[in-house]
């Protein structure tokens, strides 16, 4: 898609990743699994074809929030969990932007919890892409919505005692159109992940699972690493059987309502039997989403869920106009002139 | 029949009812007839916080006051000299404020034993002597509003719901007014109800005629049409006055208006009116909460949009930390606090002046923003306007103080001609040469630089900026230069408003000193003391920060200096600590607006000190 | 269950519906959906075998959060969207408290949206009765985030433009244990239901379809009156076939995952063709929970979800109790010198 | 090699290094080191708002600088004696703060092409002349540490992180201090992984006897114990001091102690330190954002406990409604804000005074709140334990304020014993007979009547209370009253505080007065000054509302009062509208401690223009 730029004039001018690289020096901790994200997100852009100054990226506070200083591009490093507010108001007020939520998982689901159920559920056009380290990196290591139930923090030093959030989950709860999870150690597969986010009409969000080496260090460990992933990261495509294991020996059966783990390879069960993948299902999603709790079973990875649905802006827009042709455009010497009035003459 | 009809300079006329008896709407017919007319008026609507509580309660009275005169008047009125009184609580709440010897239009039918127990009467107030002191004229209005519509095809309790109109027509009658306003209203309401239509129109008339055919009134009155400045005029309450102003601003700056918003009395209407108004361009956001609706209208405002988010107390103490990001984003943005009884939920549906310290300093760091009030329900268009036109020149956060007074009362305005209110020239930063999103213009402002301009891509944030570049910036010597320099921008706007003003003598022994809706009360009040030939100035502000540059010198003048206000004595603070002069508090804090004898007592009282 | 009252002596006190009103008037509408919920509440307290003055009321505002005013127990009527935080503190201070949450579809979801879904994740002891009229009550009539699309009120003359929450999915999302939904105008079920919910561990959330006769008429009107509510009202019971109809004639049946009606008297099916409910199913819960939202689908009033989970203010308990075992109940003067200290002596 | 000793009365040591290089721990362990030794000692701890920026760059250098000495000390020092830094960006960042012939310990491994470019130096300091007016001292500090370290088993990258403790033991042997507490720390941290504890001890040593054997150093100093009053000793930081206050103030009072909080610098550590005393009965409650905390905390103040709620100027902020419908409730509990650099985001990790004004009037409505403040580190202590005495005495909300140099800066602290603290008395009602939940006491405290009680039923909200009964009350005059009531009985609680107290004269031409964290250097100034022969005095408020009720007289006693702040004049600002005096104001707000030497050139000018 070609795009005009301020001057009325077809922009054709074909970015690189660096071109989306601000001046600004990038301040993560060495090893952070923030690097990977900005960099996957610097190496998309150039293919979505819309003029780097029609992208802005809002933010909240957390290590994860610095991200829209290193993106040359537009962007509002927001206030502690406010970023799906802020966004909201840059898309609806202009809905030709391209407008980017990066968030934590402190940020997003703890604080910022009721913006971005509310964002979900309006399915406004933000994209919500949220580095989840299941800590507080930037205060220092306190535990968040999303650390595992007795997890020792600074905060809780004899362990948690909440249950966490399962992300994906909560956002299909409140009615997301696109939810997907993403790790920062699979490049490729954000990356794709990324581009599908960003043609999505209205709200995606991506969970990204992100090494904060230092206050949580491996928390992610077996779904990257080479030896255990395989058995560990089921990847889901639409369309597509769900397999998974070293060499695909291992697929996911529905028992009527139950998932099961069957073998593909040891003659019981054939690929036949196993379960597609349909993106567009609600009910799969949500089963599929349960399963990173579910001891045994592999952590999905991939597009959940993706329908259709307008988005807010959309009706926003449609919805003056249509007021606009019905009653005509407004002249404000009329509307200040409205209601019942009456003349006093001079006299 | 025909009546001596008597003139009169005003009227003061309260109707009071069940909260289910349509007393609002009674009152606002008889106001916009009035206004038609020709009288000047101000209105006082008060209603409880319970939406319909049960039928006959003291709690669930609901009541719509309604000052008219042939002078131009300032106040609803301290004492009504008619009270409607369509049940025995309404009498109960309401008795209290009637002038002594004034006219009580009593529904008798409703001064049952169950409706007196339940409004705490233990005799019948109407049989025995403690209305000797008043006129009392009781009217069976269940029964004739039934009576006149048999035949109609409603149900027995639809039509008493007419009731309300033949008190409205039986008001008329008294008031001389027209019918035709009313007629028409009916007929545009319930076009699609012919059957309810015509009961409301018939028990209006009924009422009218059981004036004009019945011995109950001794005569009849008349107020003549005011001496207004000649021009169209119409009646609006505050909160829409409101919305009218900053749709207008948007319209002289030429950008798009943004109003994001969660409901909350008594600033709902001001959502409500604009989201009527699609056609000019307005987007309306209704927010999961304040903090929503401010991050959004910050959105907005960086966006390039004229944002704009309305509230009241609570709901402007959870914008606080927002307000102070725009403050360090500098980016233009109105926030209108409509002002209500706290504190907490306080009397969510009655009037104070009490939030004026809290959008002063209620925001953590050094984070200065602009403050200005409106003075009455019309000036909301002006002050809406002018926060508008400060926000966008000064790249600022501005709030807007009204109150519940100013946003549900209304008076007659003098509509301006678009051409004739003032440009708010805009001018988005396009030009990519030498841009740096912190650098100044003569104003101190930065530029407005939005996103979806080529070559001006930038980040903004919460962290402490960089003079000029805008980077975030950790600099000690920095940040107290930024910190002074955020200061002094909103400092400086008081060379762009107007100075303070005096009425009366500029200079003498006391000087009344308001601000914000008490703007009526207090200069009524004033006038009245003046006409009895004592000298007393009055000063309203408008521009609480700054203030005026002339103020400091204006206090000077004065030996002593009066400050009523509806709070514990904010203004007085401020005062105090800017012009370390000392000054005479009236504060009630009754959620109410002021009494105007009880402050003319007060002022007198201090007049005769300060001699 | 017998209680100890606050001199150690054994509370065995019947009390009856009429001990638990207060001495206030009632201030709702007359014929507000209120009445019968407050009704229904004061009838099952007595059952409870709780002494009065355990029971603490918490509410946000709205018209529905009155609530406590109206009972003869503790209660605090807060600031709007704040009750389930609240109430957590005072459940959490004091286990030993049965702690109610009276909220609205506004109060709960649109400002109360976070502490909601956080008081879910944690599974806090708090019984949370939604009355859902699908509107702003006490504002006089905007639009709630249960409102339908494209409803016109008085802050949206033109229509809503945003979809709404369907709070029962949402619950689910956010991790509830229990959860369910009743109607105010069936008051046996509601009876019911609360007693179920007041005895949960955990956090209980009943949304109650609750008729607000002056800004919202009729909302629920199909699920309350006798010639529709047969045909649109799907109850749920554990361990029972899900059926409804005039004459229980119709079924619902899972082809594979996807759910269907069926008629069960005409041959084809049979009655063990349906689905029996399980409530201790989250996947047969959120099924059921999206049929509100499916056209040609009833809408089920029960309870959706049922699990026992270890409360949080159980573990808070047990946390201290645990830590005060291995180190010792602590000492003022221990803790006041702990750390490196060392002595100043006089000379 | 034996070197003479040089004894000092005091010195200043600034550690200095990438975020990763342990900067904060090499400072702690000096400082718990120090404390042993018997020297007064006040710290200053600084980090980026950054985790670990990349290694090398300015924005990624963390220091920790700690003033000790053989007298009793105030501050922990303008200008630091010694600099250590371990990396050329440590160098550039704090050598404009070194005294001048200061002593600069540098890494020189760390001065490679990278590190100075990152650095932003274009040539080697180290190697031309911009080092002239210093003394260098040159240590291979890396290299000297791998080579230490052959054989203990780390890898290369484990062995490097070791280098803060080759540092470290480098300055033990320079000023004299034992090897001791650091092994025993060593040992106890490292416990579980032995090759890290024999590493990091082995670096320890190779530091000190590197010191003790090469020509590096002309002397070796020592500095003696100071003279403290007797007792027993900690070092506490002020986040520390303040948990520890509640704790003594819950038992004091014989009731739970209740934390709710939600992370925030510079505040966690009290939710950290809290979050430890489990066994103490102590609950904790990480809420999902400052709102909830502070819900939970009312909850849980309603329940019986002493709640307390933490944060810093942002989380105030989003507190404020909460704070309001405790006011209300008329509920004990404490909030603290630490606070820190602002408006919004700010300067998350600096220190500010800039929450005052907020703090006293954040909140919609007349919504009175007590403030009162902490002096140093080890006062936090003294004021926790206030604000709870003061929170349940009076059930009312209480503000704390302390900040980020006295939340994260330490200083010995003379432990008390428990049963010298002073007694906290709570009387939970239990009595039904004649219980009215908004009846009052001498002190205007209503009854704490806990939810568990048989027959205290009772219901309590926002909506505003009629007098006594503590029902629902639209009653206008009620409200009067009730605001009224409200602001008299925070304003009451003046009788119940010390007086102000003044240090030097009584009465004469200049008093300094200031507030919070600003004590030490205020203090340490106006002697230095006095020292020199000059009359000022010195006031230092603790109490900020209500103010000392002596305060209006102290002032009158004085020709100018001084105030200086780490604002824009936020105390200058209450002073003025409470006392109407006018003060001299000195403001700067760089996010750092005010400067001695700035301060006491600024009070010198005053004074030359007082007299
Ligand atoms: C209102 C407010 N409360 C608290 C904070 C402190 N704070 C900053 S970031 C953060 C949490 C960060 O966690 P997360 O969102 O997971 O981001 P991460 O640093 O892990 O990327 C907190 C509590 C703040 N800045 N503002
Ligand atoms: C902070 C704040 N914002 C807004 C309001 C205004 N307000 C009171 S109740 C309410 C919504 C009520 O709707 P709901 O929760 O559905 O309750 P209902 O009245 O319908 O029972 C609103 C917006 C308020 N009291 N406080
Ligand atoms: S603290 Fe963790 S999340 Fe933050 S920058 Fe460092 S590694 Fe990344
Ligand atoms: S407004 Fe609606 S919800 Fe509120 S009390 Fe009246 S009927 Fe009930
Ligand atoms: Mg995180
Ligand atoms: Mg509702």
């Amino acid at each position: 898609m070609a795009n005009t730029n301020g001057n009325g004039e077809i922009q054709v001018k074909k970015y690189t990743a660096k071109d989306f690289a601000s001046d600004q020096d990038v301040r993560w901790c060495p090893g952070c699994g923030d690097y990977s994200i900005l960099a996957q997100v610097q190496r998309i852009l150039p293919d979505l074809d819309v003029p780097k100054e029609k992208h802005v990226f809002v933010s909240g506070i957390g290590c994860s929030s610095r991200f829209p200083y290193y993106m040359d591009a537009f962007g509002i490093h927001g206030i502690h969990g406010r970023a799906p507010a802020i966004a909201s108001g840059v898309k609806s007020a202009n809905p030709d932007l391209t407008v980017w939520v990066a968030t934590g998982d402190g940020d997003a689901l703890s604080i910022g919890g009721n913006h971005f159920i509310h964002a979900l559920r309006r399915n406004i056009g933000l994209k919500i892409m949220m580095f989840n380290n299941r800590i507080y990196g930037l205060t220092k290591g306190q535990y968040s919505p999303t650390s595992e139930l007795g997890k020792k923090s600074k905060s809780t030093p004899f362990g948690t005692i909440d249950y966490p959030f399962n992300p994906v989950q909560l956002a299909l709860g409140a009615e997301g159109t696109f939810v997907a999870r993403c790790l920062d150690r699979d490049p490729k597969h954000l990356q794709q992940t990324l581009l599908r986010a960003a043609r999505h009409e209205g709200t995606s969000f991506i969970e990204i699972y992100q090494n904060c080496n230092v206050f949580n260090d491996g928390a992610f460990l077996t779904f990257t690493e080479k030896d255990t992933k395989p058995d560990n990261v089921l990847y889901l495509e639409h369309g597509k059987p769900l397999l998974f294991g070293k060499e695909n020996e291992k697929g996911i059966r529905l028992n009527v309502f139950t998932p099961e783990i069957v073998n593909v390879k040891e003659g019981k069960w054939s690929i036949n039997d196993i379960l597609v993948y349909d993106e567009t299902s609600f009910d799969l999603a949500v089963l599929l989403a349960t399963f990173s709790d579910r001891v045994g079973f592999p952590t999905p990875i991939g597009v959940f869920f993706n329908v259709q649905r307008k988005s807010y802006e959309q009706m926003m827009t449609e919805q003056i106009e249509s007021v606009t042709k019905k009653r005509g455009k407004g002249d404000l010497d009329k509307l200040l002139k409205s209601g019942n009035t009456w003349v006093v003459s001079a006299n | 029949m025909s009546k001596t009809i008597e003139t009169l300079d005003d009227v003061v006329i309260r109707f009071a009812g069940d909260s289910g008896d349509g007393m609002q709407l009674t009152g606002t017919q008889f106001t916009n007839t009035t206004a038609l007319v020709g009288n000047d008026l101000s209105t006082l609507p008060d209603y409880p916080a319970e939406i319909r509580a049960p039928a006959g309660t003291l709690f669930g009275v609901s009541s719509f006051q309604l000052h008219f005169s042939s002078w131009d008047i300032l106040t609803p009125g301290d004492h009504p000299d008619v009270l409607v009184a369509m049940n025995p609580a309404a009498l109960k709440v309401h008795l209290k404020d009637l002038k002594k010897g004034g006219l009580i239009v009593a529904n008798i039918d409703s001064f049952d034993d169950k409706n007196l127990s339940l409004a705490g009467f233990t005799a019948n107030p109407l049989k025995d002597e403690s209305l000797e002191n008043y006129q009392l004229i009781e009217v069976p209005i269940t029964k004739l509003t039934l009576a006149a519509l048999q035949g109609v095809g409603l149900t027995q309790k639809e039509m008493v719901r007419c009731k309300n109109f033949f008190a409205l027509g039986l008001m008329y009658w008294l008031y001389s007014r027209p019918l035709e306003p009313t007629e028409e209203w009916i007929k545009g309401k319930f076009g699609n109800e012919p059957k309810v239509a015509e009961a409301n129109d018939k028990a209006l008339k009924s009422g009218y005629y059981y004036g004009e055919n019945t011995e109950a009134f001794a005569s009849q009155y008349q107020v003549k049409p005011a001496q207004l400045k000649p021009g169209l005029y119409r009646n609006v309450t505050g909160n829409e006055a409101t919305a009218l102003g900053v749709v207008a601003a948007a319209h002289k700056a030429g950008i798009p208006l943004f109003y994001a918003s969660y409901p909350i009395t008594p600033a709902s209407e001001i959502l409500h009116n604009l989201s009527g108004y699609k056609n000019y361009g307005v987007r309306t956001f209704q927010a999961e909460d304040e903090i929503a609706a401010a991050g959004v209208a910050v959105g907005a405002a960086y966006a390039g949009n004229l944002a704009v988010t309305g509230t009241s107390g609570p709901g402007a103490a959870l914008k606080s930390e927002t307000i102070s990001l725009a403050i360090m984003l500098e980016l233009p943005l109105v926030i209108v606090d409509v002002q209500r009884g706290g504190p907490s939920t306080g009397l969510p549906t009655k009037t104070e002046q009490s939030d004026l310290m809290f959008v002063t300093y209620g925001r953590h760091g050094e984070a200065p923003a602009v403050v200005i009030a409106a003075a009455t329900p019309a000036d909301c268009f002006s002050m809406a306007f002018e926060a508008a036109r400060i926000a966008v020149k000064y790249m600022t956060p501005v709030y807007l103080l009204t109150d519940g007074y100013l946003g549900n009362g209304s008076e007659p305005w003098l509509v301006p001609n678009s051409k004739d209110l003032p440009e708010i020239p805009v001018h988005y930063r396009t030009d990519p040469e030498n841009f740096n999103p912190y650098s100044r213009n003569e104003n101190n402002s930065r530029p407005w630089a939005l996103p979806g301009t080529p070559g001006l891509e930038h980040r903004i944030g919460g962290l402490e900026k960089a003079n000029i570049t805008g980077d975030v910036s950790y600099d000690p010597e920095n940040h107290d230069f930024m910190v002074k320099l955020r200061a002094e921008k909103v400092a400086g706007i008081a060379k762009d408003i107007p100075l303070q003003e005096v009425y009366g003598e500029q200079s003498g022994d006391l000087l009344v000193l308001s601000w914000g809706g008490t703007f009526g009360a207090v200069r009524s009040t004033v006038d009245r003391i003046r006409k009895k030939g004592h000298k007393v100035s009055h000063a309203h502000l408008r521009y609480l920060n700054p203030f005026p540059r002339n103020l400091g010198d204006v206090l000077k003048n004065f030996k002593t200096i009066f400050v009523p206000e509806i709070n514990l004595g904010q203004l007085a603070k401020l005062l105090k600590s800017e012009y370390l002069v000392p000054v005479v508090q009236f504060n009630k804090v009754r959620g109410l607006p002021l009494r105007s004898a009880e402050l003319e007592q007060a002022i007198m009282d201090t007049l005769g000190g300060a001699k």
